[in-house]
């Protein structure tokens, strides 16, 4: 089992080194002059201030260089400072880190809560009426885009009904954001959760229990649900970095003031430094918490804590 | 307690729109053995699960009764299913690596039975365990509870689960292919186990398998079956000795016997046409991190093909049979050793000069399901290799596909069909073409027979037997069954643990083995003939390291015990 | 609202979050909450120009003189001032006891600060040119100072009535965070904190007297603290509106008209903003160095049906470079020298040029976020293509646009570039500013248009002004260097809760919050 | 003889419900976007067809933008862009998907474990974040989103490519080719290839809901489809601050999205389901 952690957290540290080194060529790979379009954005393009702007974020030095000024800083806490307004990149950041991991911590919850007892039922009722219903409405589910769902609750309970505020912050402020993203990724998790019962149901050791006289719930309670569980975990896993990634377009729906939004602003203001910053934040939580449910996995699976 | 434990009267089974079983009725008098036999698709295992309502979601029963202590199983109610299944009718599957959770212990594994049916208390039920677990000879069984199935082999796996059904005194044992997974040598401890069991507990064994072997080994009375239907009853001595039905006496026919004698007239002595020297091979498991302990798959293996000779390599599982065979066919490279072929050394060559020098070593694969590419027609398979290597132009090489099919048995107009509408037998001749395609003066046949059923696997041994003749092939035949290597091989190598351990002229060697793993390899096989059932099984010896090859007699290498 | 969010997150983050649903936090007491679409960009009145900024610094400086109702200057700090004959040298004397935030007595040592700051050698204001040719401020004595200039300014007066001309407090220089976490001025707000992008709080300052401005109330505010929110999505606004989390914002352009039948929120729509849209032109390269080129766009262009379209009533068709309620502003002047819409004469003039329905005239449309412009540009975007004038429009914020139009001027090569340029100023002294040697954004110039507007800044006398400010119209619009869309453009529409009272908007679009009740 | 197969693969989806829902709703959707010009009432961007943000009427089905452009027209224009922007996303994933799975696989050692453990860190990185940081560089427009897509998309094809192909190459009949002497170019592209295909057409169906859902997601951002292009995307975001007066305008390319979405889906189950028939030999 330790192996195994220290083989998964130094592929984690791999994963964000890999990282520094694309944040760091992204800026290069800009067509046209990076300095000059992000430079344009702000006050000033003389030859002159390009050139001491250039100096400034170290672009004229050689990439390995640079990489390494960019760890080092990075070491040190510091992302840099944006290009409108000299503000700390890792401080703006990290000011709204956490709002963007409640909304994402909030989503996971409601898709789990929903997903994990429909995909449950429907493979337990599996070939009859209640799967098929639940199926479609999952299917359905899937297909509906997120910032759709977003603008349809927003409308409703938002702007007709005004019992939720549309946007801003605090807890009533999540509750629509948390809803769209939960709802939409319940259907993709009961999916996910269906088609790894049905899995688990047809192993061979959930007949031998059957064959042993066990009753029918205690076989479902300790053999099926038991080993479920592994799979299950290891898919939220993968869920945790999608309700992530739909978390930048739901801030936006619901002014929801996360590093999305934020990542969103500096698209369109070219602020790279803020960018980069953003791109590293977003892969690392993710890696680390994909790292986290991986520990959880090596605890629940034996296979993995106890060597043969 | 009336004079039959179980009453099957007129079973009929639907599955995938056709009767997979057909009015089938037998009984099960208490304290018999029945075995139920037939090859792959004759239904005997579907009858079996129908009597504890297992049969999976595709199938259901029609028609029929199953008499069992005053209920009819087949149509019992839930209620009193769960109260039979375990506590009254034990089962035992095939598949030990799969039948046990993964993520629970052994121990609580073994217990919720006991607890839920005879209400045993948590540290009674943990003792009784204990004592059933030491019952089926498995060391330190307080600590094998706490441990999981994943820390056990296959034969421990499958000795927990006997304890766990006999634990219950069932008074039906029902157990499908018990031991078809596991090695000679282990298959012969469970059976024994299981028998002694039965009988200790006063119970009745209903014993399905396709091994004859095994039938003779176990069965007080058999039941053959074929596509569903029952063809013979009787009992055990009387099936062998006299069978009246036709299928039955073919299937006893094909059966390999240990015992038959071997008629093979080896060839003249003459340069070997393969030399492997001093091959090793070490299996490191890869990945930066994952520090497995590397796997010593060879040691040292010296060996001879002469041109025209049949050599077959003997060995359990885990032996490195497989991994040899791979090795000559150069699918893998070996760490230590050269092979000489037609004295090129094969290991040596690479890139364009190893693909075409190779096309001399053809090899057959164990699985026919996966021995061709279904996407292709089996015409333009067969003729592949002629146009890899340019033997001959499209039009040339499919005519010359024709042939070799016809040579395996295959009429022509069959060559556009694709492989997945042939038979496991037809496929595994199919790929015997092909590899003739390439006019191999070797072929390294890996249990070519193995996964076929009895009667398909003699023809298939027959065709590769007439090739060899006609051709003047050399044939490496790998098979964990000696049996089927009897009269098949010239020579024989016996391995063990990635060393040969004892080689020899075929009859030389299964007549008067010398080498006491040898001597327990073969007191293993199941011999097709109840009469000679008792007979002591002896012990495999523990691993000699170190020891030296000495020739016994002309051309019968065995390996010492270090004086 | 932040620690909300740290412990949220600290708890949520490995146990699933039970989805508390405990009443909305109520907001602190007595705040008016103003919630604007974007943020300041700094509190130095040095160092921007951007509207938003420019509201705020007018809560937290004072000025010397203020503007009545209809955007004269008249005394506010300076009680009064004297001109000497040659118009170069101006004295005012200071009102006594005016305080500043940090308690210190404003006195022309402030003010002298403020001058030299703005004229700093080094880091001058980026307004430096407004305030005029000032050589020099003496402090004669703690409540009188003295300007003196190197030529004749008359637009410095209304300069010093508006809030680019902020006085800062001496103890700015010292206190350290100037212009992002302190401003000390003497104005009726105190700075009391600012996150970048979330909101700026601002408390009662209880010294304030209020000596010209257009409050009603003549001592410090009623209410305690303004708070002043950025909300981008003008949805949310109006959400914030309707549930009280927000008293004033910008509604959604689009509901007003709903808003205005339903009575639900009270509409307040900002007059005399002195905001000017026009197109303007990156003149130094083809096509556009043509003059047949920008007449073509303002033929095809449809301003009037654009801004019924988009705006409905809230908007007027502006022809004069210089809004109404601007000195010199006189529409039917400016329409007889503008060009109105007319595609025909579009199509010629680029036939002319060699572009048509098979070859069409491509160009970019520079415009800035918010207040519908984007579907604005869209309406233009269809009426220039009916002209064979194929626009690509791109959308940024107005920092980001300001340094791309002075940008494109700068560079002789790539395809037209076009902008949706909009400034506010109180006199046609802005007509210099842009249309001047070297030009705010270094666009068009030329030498009689420089002699015309040297003239503006010097005669005294209003008629001579006006024809000399009429005569720099003229020649803009003739050559459409400057061709007026509409007025008022951003910002002038203010949706108010209906408990509320005494909000109201001075000229050129300052909000005072002194008299606002609830 | 090879038809055997297709044909029972053809019977087996026509007798799946959702495969039929699917196949009729592409069909509807490349039936409308090649016929647009015909079957459109009015052009997508001409102005004031009709009045102003007026609700579904017989003149306009699906009602008027707040610019009086009738929607129902941009929709069907629209299904253009959407097939143009998903097709060619799943093309750039596809094609390179392909290329890294199969030589992960078919090469191993160094190459493999190299190739993989980059698809991984790409892959945790999710298709939003890397969709994100393309435009970034890239800069916002339709052709930028529709590249960034294609590649956010390779980590997944390239893992699902790469485990289809392991399993090839471990078979027999591939050993059997190694041992007939047959060189790499003839096995990946005669072999490996044409058995992993079936698997990857599910993948690329599947990845057609996924490619036009992530694209009309960056173009409701802003980040894909710039104005006048009808892209459904951007019309939803432009409906966002309509939300209030019209409600109606953010249901139908909203419900246009969710319906191709839905089709591919359904389709990609569906061929998944028919497919196992033949993969269950």
């Amino acid at each position: 089992m330790a192996r195994f952690l220290a083989g998964r957290l130094l592929m984690g540290l791999l994963a964000i080194l890999a990282t520094t080194v694309a944040v760091t060529l992204l800026i290069h790979l800009v067509p046209g002059d990076p300095v000059q379009i992000m430079y344009a954005q702000s006050q000033g393009t003389t030859p002159e201030q390009l050139a001491e702007m250039r100096h400034m974020l170290g672009l004229d030095r050689p990439i390995l260089e640079q990489w390494l000024r960019f760890v080092l800083h990075l070491l040190h806490g510091d992302l840099g400072v944006t290009i409108r307004g000299q503000q700390p990149v890792a401080q703006l950041i990290l000011q709204r880190l956490p709002n963007t991991l409640a909304l994402a911590a909030a989503s996971m919850a409601i898709a789990t809560a929903i997903g994990l007892p429909v995909g449950f039922a429907a493979a337990w009722w599996r070939g009859r009426w209640a799967d098929t219903a639940l199926m479609t409405v999952a299917i359905a589910g899937v297909s509906v885009p997120h910032f759709w769902l977003g603008l349809i609750l927003m409308s409703v309970f938002a702007v007709q009904l005004e019992w939720l505020p549309v946007g801003g912050t605090g807890w009533a402020g999540l509750v629509l954001p948390a809803a769209t993203l939960g709802l939409s990724n319940a259907a993709i998790v009961a999916r996910m959760t269906r088609s790894a019962m049905i899995e688990v149901m047809s192993q061979d050791f959930v007949r031998t229990a059957y064959a042993k006289g066990l009753l029918r719930a205690l076989v479902l309670r300790r053999h099926v649900l038991r080993a479920g569980l592994v799979p299950v975990v290891t898919m939220m896993a993968m869920q945790f970095a999608y309700m992530m990634g739909g978390a930048i377009v739901v801030e936006n729906i619901f002014a929801w003031n996360g590093i999305g939004r934020l990542a969103i602003e500096a698209i369109f203001q070219r602020d790279y430094p803020v960018i980069q910053g953003f791109i590293l934040v977003f892969a690392t939580t993710v890696i680390t918490v994909s790292i986290l449910l991986d520990l959880l996995y090596a605890v629940l699976d034996p296979r993995i804590r106890v060597r043969g | 307690m009336s004079v039959t434990l179980l009453d099957v009267r007129g079973l009929t089974i639907h599955a995938g729109g056709a009767d997979v079983v057909r009015t089938l009725s037998f009984a099960v008098a208490p304290g018999e053995v029945l075995a139920l036999v037939g090859e792959s698709g004759s239904g005997k295992t579907l009858t079996a699960l129908s009597l504890l309502g297992l049969l999976p979601q595709a199938a259901r029963v029609v028609a029929g009764q199953a008499l069992f202590e005053g209920h009819d199983l087949l149509r019992v109610d839930p209620a009193m299913q769960s109260r039979i299944r375990g506590a009254r009718i034990g089962m035992v599957f095939q598949e030990p690596m799969t039948a046990l959770n993964p993520v629970l212990t052994i121990g609580l594994q073994m217990t919720e039975a006991l607890r839920q049916h005879r209400g045993l208390s948590a540290g009674t039920a943990r003792a009784e365990a204990e004592r059933w677990l030491r019952r089926v000879e498995i060391d330190d069984p307080a600590a094998r509870l706490r441990q999981y199935p994943h820390q056990l082999s296959g034969g421990m796996r499958q000795r927990v689960m006997i304890a766990a059904a006999m634990a219950l005194h069932p008074a039906l044992l029902v157990a499908d292919e018990p031991t078809t997974a596991l090695d000679v040598t282990i298959q012969a401890q469970v059976l024994g186990l299981m028998r002694d069991l039965v009988r200790e507990v006063g119970a009745s064994l209903l014993l399905i398998t396709h091994d004859m072997g095994v039938v003779a080994e176990m069965a007080d009375r058999v039941l053959v079956m074929r596509a569903g239907e029952a063809v013979e009853e009787a009992p055990v001595a009387r099936l062998f000795a006299a069978p009246r039905a036709d299928y039955t006496r073919t299937l006893l026919a094909a059966v390999p016997r240990l015992d038959a004698v071997t008629a093979m007239v080896p060839p003249e002595v003459a340069a070997p046409l393969l030399r492997i020297e001093r091959i090793g091979k070490t299996f490191r498991p890869d990945g930066l991190w994952r520090r497995g302990s590397p796997v010593t798959a060879l040691d040292g293996i010296d060996l001879d093909i002469l041109p025209g000779e049949i050599v077959a390599v003997v060995g359990e599982s885990g032996s490195g049979k497989s991994t040899l065979g791979r090795i000559v066919a150069r699918l893998i490279a070996p760490d230590r050793g050269r092979i000489l072929f037609r004295g090129i050394d094969l290991t040596a060559l690479s890139g364009r000069r190893l693909r075409h020098a190779r096309a001399g070593v053809q090899m057959v694969f164990q699985d026919p399901l996966a021995s061709l590419d279904p996407c292709w027609p089996v015409g333009r398979a067969v003729a592949e290799p002629i146009v890899i290597h340019g033997l001959a132009g499209r039009r040339e090489a499919f005519a010359r596909a024709c042939r070799l099919l016809a040579e395996v048995g295959l009429p022509e107009h069959l060559m556009t069909r694709l492989p997945r509408e042939f038979s496991g037998g037809q496929r595994q001749r199919i790929a015997i073409a092909r590899a003739l395609a390439a006019e191999p003066a070797l072929l390294v046949a890996d249990e070519p027979t193995s996964a076929l059923d009895v009667s398909v696997q003699a023809q298939v041994l027959d065709l590769l037997a007439a090739l060899q003749r006609r051709r003047g092939l050399s044939l490496l035949f790998i098979s964990h069954d000696i049996a089927v290597v009897r009269h098949i091989s010239h020579r024989i190598a016996v391995m063990r643990a990635g060393r040969i351990v004892e080689s020899g002229p075929t009859a030389a060697v299964l007549d008067g083995p010398r080498h006491p793993y040898t001597r327990a390899l073969l007191s293993a096989v199941p011999v097709p003939d109840p009469a000679r059932r008792q007979r002591a099984r002896l012990p495999s010896p523990p691993l000699a390291t170190g020891a030296s090859l000495v020739e016994v007699s002309p051309g019968h290498w065995v390996r010492e015990a270090a004086a | 609202m932040f620690s909300v969010l740290k412990n949220l997150f600290l708890r949520s983050v490995v146990v699933a979050l039970p989805i508390a649903t405990a009443a909305v936090p109520p907001a602190v007491a007595k705040d008016i909450v103003w919630a604007r679409y974007g943020d300041i960009d700094t509190l130095d009145p040095h160092r921007a120009t951007s509207t938003l900024s420019l509201q705020v610094w007018s809560l937290i400086y004072d000025t010397l003189l203020a503007t009545d109702a209809d955007g004269k200057p008249v005394p506010n700090i300076a009680r009064s001032w004297t001109v000497s004959e040659d118009g170069t040298e101006y004295t005012f004397k200071l009102a006594d006891g005016v305080k500043c935030h940090d308690g210190a007595q404003l006195t022309a040592e402030d003010v002298k600060y403020t001058v030299d700051r703005a004229f700093d050698a080094k880091n001058p204001s980026v307004t430096k040119a407004s305030w005029g040719p000032i050589e020099s401020a003496t402090v004669v004595d703690p409540l009188t100072i003295t300007l003196k200039l190197k030529t004749p300014f008359v637009a410095m007066v209304p300069f010093l009535a508006d809030s680019f001309s902020s006085i800062l407090c001496r103890g700015n220089a010292t206190v350290g965070g100037f212009g992002t976490s302190a401003a000390i001025g003497s104005g009726p707000w105190k700075l009391v904190s600012w996150t970048k992008g979330d909101r700026i709080v601002l408390a009662k300052n209880p010294d304030y007297r209020n000596l010209g401005k257009l409050a009603e109330n003549k001592g410090p505010p009623y209410m305690d603290r303004l708070v002043i929110t950025t909300v981008p999505e003008p949805q949310a606004r109006l959400a914030g509106l309707r549930t009280g989390v927000i008293q004033v914002a910008e509604p959604p352009i689009d509901d007003v008209p709903d808003l205005q039948k339903s009575k639900s929120l009270n509409i307040v729509v900002a007059q005399n903003t002195g905001q000017n849209v026009f197109w303007e032109f990156a003149v130094h390269r083809p096509p556009f160095n043509d003059e047949r080129a920008r007449k073509a766009v303002a033929y095809a262009t449809d301003a009037q049906a654009a801004i019924d379209l988009v705006y409905g009533d809230l908007s007027l068709r502006e022809h004069c470079p210089i809004s109404r309620g601007v000195f010199g502003n006189d529409q039917d002047f400016c329409a007889r020298h503008g060009q109105d819409h007319d595609p025909a004469k579009a199509i010629a003039l680029l036939k002319e040029l060699g572009y048509g329905p098979d070859r069409p005239l491509e160009v970019t449309m520079l415009v800035w976020t918010g207040g519908n412009r984007e579907k604005l540009a869209e309406v233009f975007q269809s009426q220039l293509a009916e002209a064979a004038i194929k626009a690509k429009i791109e959308i940024m914020d107005i920092g980001t646009m300001n340094a791309r139009v002075r940008q494109e001027n700068e560079k002789p090569t790539g395809i037209g570039s076009m902008d949706m340029m909009t400034w506010s100023w109180y006199d046609p002294d802005i007509l210099f500013a842009l249309w001047h040697t070297p030009g705010a954004y270094r666009g068009f110039t030329s030498p009689e248009l420089d002699a015309m507007l040297d003239k503006t800044r010097v005669l005294a006398d209003p008629a001579a002004r006006k024809a000399a400010v009429q005569d720099v119209m003229a020649y803009l619009l003739d050559h459409a260097i400057h061709v007026p869309l509409y007025t008022p453009g951003w910002e002038w529409v203010f949706a108010v809760r209906p408990d509320v009272q005494g909000f109201h908007v001075a000229p050129f679009v300052y909000p005072i919050f002194n008299d606002v009740k609830f | 003889m090879a038809t055997g197969i297709a044909g029972s693969f053809w019977r087996r989806l026509r007798r799946n419900p959702g495969g039929v829902f699917g196949l009729l709703v592409l069909g509807l959707l490349v039936g409308t976007a090649a016929l647009a010009d015909w079957i459109a009432p009015y052009a997508p961007t001409r102005m004031g067809a009709g009045h102003r943000l007026t609700p579904p009427s017989l003149a306009h089905w699906f009602g008027t933008d707040e610019f009086g452009r009738d929607v129902l027209s941009r929709v069907i224009y629209g299904s253009r862009l959407t097939l143009l922007v998903g097709a060619i996303a799943v093309g750039i994933s596809l094609v390179a998907g392909l290329a890294v799975g199969l030589t992960a696989a078919y090469c191993g050692g160094w190459t493999e474990r190299l190739l993989m453990r980059a698809s991984d860190v790409l892959f945790s990185f999710t298709e939003t974040l890397i969709a994100l940081a393309c435009v970034a560089v890239l800069g916002p427009s339709l052709e930028n989103a529709m590249l960034a897509v294609g590649l956010a998309g390779i980590p997944f094809y390239a893992r699902t490519c790469y485990a289809a192909a392991l399993v090839e190459c471990g078979k027999p009949y591939f050993e059997a080719l190694i041992s007939a002497g047959a060189g790499h170019l003839r096995l990946i592209t005669l072999h490996l290839l044409p058995n992993v295909l079936p698997t990857m057409s599910v993948v690329a169906t599947l990845g057609l809901s996924g490619a036009v859902l992530a694209a009309a997601g960056l173009s409701f951002l802003g980040l894909g489809a710039q104005p006048p292009a009808s892209e459904w995307g951007a019309m939803l975001s432009s409906a966002r601050e309509l939300i209030n007066r019209a409600p109606w305008l953010m249901l139908f390319p909203g419900g246009a999205i969710a319906l191709t979405v839905l089709g591919c889906n359904l389709l990609g189950d569906a061929i998944r389901e028919a497919m196992d028939g033949r993969g269950r030999t």
